[in-house]
């Protein structure tokens, strides 16, 4: 590619294209394709109607009147879990699955983890009557069974991925594998801001919607602008409207996936980034009771915003999360799925130590519902 | 010119077609004797897998010689020194994926390849366009690229051009693992590469039988052969057996079965 | 009460409020804070208010594309299944919750038999701060488990009713009984155009926005107005938008639930309507794959709109509901609920038999979606 | 006036608390012997219940009654034809809920209990709002109106104007059922009511023993005991059991106990 390209393909040392000779081409015309695409009214245009009159956008952002107060602060949650599927994931989707229309594709491959990205990528699938075939590790599909039955509903192939810690980061793996096989039909709709380039520079712009919108809704900049992180797509998304304010940017992760707290530099799936990792470089296995946060890498661009400190990286465990969950449901009758309750258990903790101060304004992206986690945390009650 | 890519011209110069068999390091306690034997069996280039736990590009059989090496404890370290100890008498590439390359640092990575005694590296996912600092890095050894069916005339030159040793010709769109038959995808690949280039091109992906070599060495240079030994090997074969198919793809390719 | 009043509480010679001694003064005191507070700007904003930045109103009018095109007709889905909670009953529920807040009422009563009820009703009770206690039938708490934990994560009581057929209309007369003992101070938050007056009015008046809505997202009069009848509440507040046009008001019953099409006149649950009984009045069971339209009665509006022809009411089975759920999937990327289901397949069936003909327009509710409904779907599959 | 109000005004007006004790019927093969059982008892008034599936206002024990019943196949007819063949000493009221009454119309449903010998009715989901077409077809039938403690004093005054043979006042905010004690608000209930109307005035919901009906007739003119009977049959007692429950409230009634 040309230097413009690589160039435009990092954010600081960060992303790249680390991908087989076979998938350069693909990358390639994915990165063509959206650059026009992305400067064509037309094709925003339909976008914009799509996330409009089917996706249910925009979302709310909505006041949390009791949870605020019993935290002392203003938390205003931008609610992409009423969106159509419920969650963020389908704003990209559907912007990636136009687009693979417009490339001529008939198919569509994903990877998922919580199954929030391969329902909505079955979804898209479905309304644009484009074949799709989702990857998704062994022990995910156990844990998010309605999600699996969702997506064969919807008409899609679920394959299990059984290698590795048969979750996200191996059916990530198995997606680019069965990628290669299929270039020249399918189109793999990448679930993050993660992969080659121009993927997580893509997956950003398709979610900067829910910034963009928030940033619209809300009356003045917030103090604070907080996210979960997993492959980092509804905070990328989220921070690209506040990123020319004042408002400090949070991204939560989990604490068994934390790439960028306890990460170091190296390339998985693609580009480079932060990583979960030994010291030979082989990926360790992340470990989160939210599936969509179990992964051992993240977005570049937030490894390039750790390392500026233009937004700063968190972590909260389990417990606090499931805490989070049964005290947002409690206080404003929402029932967040596990990967968004990681934003609200560290407003929970901050608000409670003081490290955001009473009174605060805390714009807080809810990424999605859930319902997909009513099993999980049948469990533990 | 580098040790690797002076032995390959020579031995394409000679008329003779390279055999290159991949093995993952330490994928058995005996695993250098598989080495031994494919040298015995008339290699004329060795490739050593150091497995990565994410290997994007490998089939099911390299991906559990691959899960079997980290279960018993395989390292870079250990395979190297493994490797150091040997006296083989064909060049040693290294095959691995870009994050055991970068993750201490590519000179530092690249100087313990040299000090163990290897010639070459591969590295699948790194490709033309990433590959600077790495060819920078790389003083000394053979950075051997990768074309494949998908590539673009002009980027086949690039390859070429910036490759060292040999050039790895991807016969099919798809990841490593044993096939019934080449792809016509294969012969006109290995054709297109070399009306570009004066290095070697060898065929890999799918060659796992005399007639698949002998098929792909219609057109390239040489093959290299991986998947099909290495489920040999989880399969329990021994190093003699091993050698055994080595031989019968070395006659295939010096023109003697049939 | 006055005869005014006795007039206001009959749709023709439907409704009324045949109810104990007992409750005549609370079914008076919601009459008259009701109809206060329909009067007042300040409540109406506020639930307006609520509707939009909590619940996601106005959900989208989707063109189904691909399934019209099938059908040969222009099918527009009012999307219910967007808003919060995931149907139409957030709607009711709101506006009741505001008004036993309104009232001075600390608790909340509801039936259920789907759970969406249920869990509208107890996420109004967490977001209010109210206390909630849903009467659910034991065998629908079987069928709907993930709502039944919903509840119970948002802070509600849900108490399994184990007389009858153990389904809606069993717990809906727990529900008055427990009411008699409770109406101090708690208001009971019923869940559609039913019950005793001022229910099947109130009710309507706070569902009519979907039809309101409606009326308004669309450029022309649709030929057919098509809604599924459990009580009836999401079909009259669909109907309500559409009364004064020449659209043709479909209402689709449970083949096995049929009241309007199957019963004779009755009294239940404290009005006057259309009831699936025996020759001496015993009520018989309903049997619908569908929870929310498991329900011998129907709302006295519908069986008023059914003598007088306003509206008309037709039947699907079960076989045809499922494959329903399916075509509208895979067609249309969407899973609605099997009660929502009843409408698509009815419209599947009359557009094959040319009952609504080619090219005519159909605007269809969606009354929620079909997560709750994946384990019926799934011991089918 | 008819039947019922001038029996029970006269046993009222003789100073005689009334013992009004309830039977669903068709609950078992030998039901009516109940009915007999209580009258010697002492009963002034006999009420039956006309098994309805969904009984808004009845606690467990008639629940379970109406539910056995109906499970054993008892219907409309099957009960007023048992009821025909019996000569009691004393008026016998129906009880059920509305939609048995209207069912086939109120008109056939009060003739038929005409018919049946039957001389009032209680529909406790009928208020008086809800009254006029069933008070229109009850001619020779009283209709039995119930106030409860939530009734403002203004439908007090209209439900007993407009009631029949007695007042029935809900003792409690709740369903039918055994209570240990009589709540407060079950006197000062009565009390108003006798306040407005001339008519007996009887409590019913809670009486459940001597205790209850004696602490009961401090206010009102007598009690209504179902629930009680109900359970105790259900738990297998006998008509000489009940007999003898109902011959202990009787002489609490009578101040004949303790
Ligand atoms: C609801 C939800 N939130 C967040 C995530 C994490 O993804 P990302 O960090 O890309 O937003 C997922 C992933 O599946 C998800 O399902
Ligand atoms: C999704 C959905 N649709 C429809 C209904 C039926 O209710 P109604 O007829 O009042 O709209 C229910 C009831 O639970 C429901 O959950």
């Amino acid at each position: 590619m040309s230097s413009r390209t690589v160039e435009r393909s990092r954010f600081g040392i960060y992303g790249g294209r680390f991908v087989p000779e076979s998938l350069i081409p693909a990358c390639e015309d994915v990165e063509r394709a959206f650059t026009e695409a992305w400067h064509d009214p037309v094709f925003r245009d339909r976008l914009a109607e799509i996330l409009s009159v089917y996706a249910g956008r925009p979302t709310p952002l909505t006041p949390a009147l009791r949870l605020s107060a019993e935290l002392g602060v203003t938390l205003l949650l931008k609610r992409e879990d009423l969106a159509h599927t419920g969650s963020h994931k389908i704003n990209n989707v559907l912007g990636q699955a136009l687009l693979a229309q417009r490339m001529g594709k008939a198919r569509l491959i994903a990877e998922t983890g919580a199954g929030s990205h391969g329902v909505a990528t079955a979804t898209a699938g479905a309304l644009l009557g484009m074949a799709t075939t989702v990857f998704m590790g062994e022990r995910d599909i156990e844990r998010q069974q309605l999600n699996v039955f969702r997506m064969r509903t919807l008409g899609a192939e679920v394959i299990p991925v059984s290698t590795g810690s048969r979750t996200l980061k191996d059916a990530c793996t198995e997606a680019l594998r069965h990628w290669v096989t299929a270039v020249d039909d399918s189109h793999y709709c990448l679930g993050s801001v993660m992969g080659p380039h121009p993927y997580p520079w893509m997956v950003r712009e398709f979610q900067r919607v829910i910034g963009d919108e928030a940033r619209s809704q809300v009356t003045a900049v917030p103090d604070y602008v907080v996210a979960c992180v997993g492959g980092g797509s509804n905070a990328a998304g989220t921070f690209a409207g506040f990123l020319d304010t004042s408002a400090r940017l949070i991204g939560v992760e989990a604490e068994g996936g934390a790439a960028v707290t306890a990460g170091s530099d190296g390339i998985l799936h693609g580009f480079r980034t932060r990583v979960l990792q030994d010291a030979d470089g082989q990926i360790a296995e992340a470990h989160s009771i939210a599936p969509g946060l179990d992964y051992p890498g993240v977005g570049p661009e937030h490894a390039h915003f750790a390392s500026t400190g233009q937004a700063r990286y968190v972590t909260v465990g389990d417990t606090d999360v499931v805490a989070a969950v049964h005290r947002l449901a409690r206080t404003e009758g929402i029932i967040c799925a596990l990967e968004s309750a990681h934003a609200v258990a560290w407003l929970i903790n901050a608000a409670a130590s003081g490290e955001v101060p009473a009174g605060a304004t805390v714009l807080l992206t809810l990424s999605g519902r859930g319902d997909k986690d009513m099993a999980t945390l049948m469990e533990l009650a | 010119m580098n040790v690797l890519e002076t032995h390959t011209r020579r031995v394409r110069d000679s008329g003779r077609k390279l055999l290159v068999p991949y093995v993952t390091g330490g994928l058995a306690g005996d695993w250098t004797d598989y080495l031994h034997a494919a040298a015995d069996a008339g290699a004329d280039v060795l490739e050593v897998g150091l497995p990565f736990s994410d290997p994007m590009l490998d089939g099911p059989a390299i991906q559990r010689a691959s899960d079997a090496a980290l279960a018993r404890g395989a390292t870079i370290d250990s395979i190297l020194t493994d490797v150091s100890r040997l006296s083989l008498p064909v060049p040693v590439v290294a095959m691995t994926y870009a994050n055991l390359v970068f993750r201490r640092g590519a000179e530092w990575f690249c100087a313990a390849l040299r000090d163990a005694g290897f010639s070459g590296l591969i590295v699948p996912d790194v490709p033309v366009d990433e590959a600077d600092e790495l060819l920078a890095a790389a003083t000394g050894l053979d950075l051997v690229l990768l074309v494949s069916p998908a590539t673009t005339r002009e980027r086949r030159r690039e390859i070429a051009g910036r490759s060292g040793g040999y050039v790895y010709a991807v016969s099919l769109m798809g990841t490593t693992g044993a096939r019934a038959a080449l792809p016509a995808s294969a012969g006109e690949l290995a054709r297109s590469v070399k009306a570009v280039t004066d290095l070697p091109v060898l065929l890999g992906f799918g060659v796992s039988s005399p007639a698949t070599a002998r098929a792909a060495v219609v057109e390239a240079d040489g093959v290299i052969v991986g998947s099909t030994l290495m489920q040999q090997v989880l399969d329990g074969s021994s190093p003699g057996d091993v050698g055994v198919s080595l031989t019968g793809m070395r006659a295939a390719l010096d023109g003697l079965d049939a």
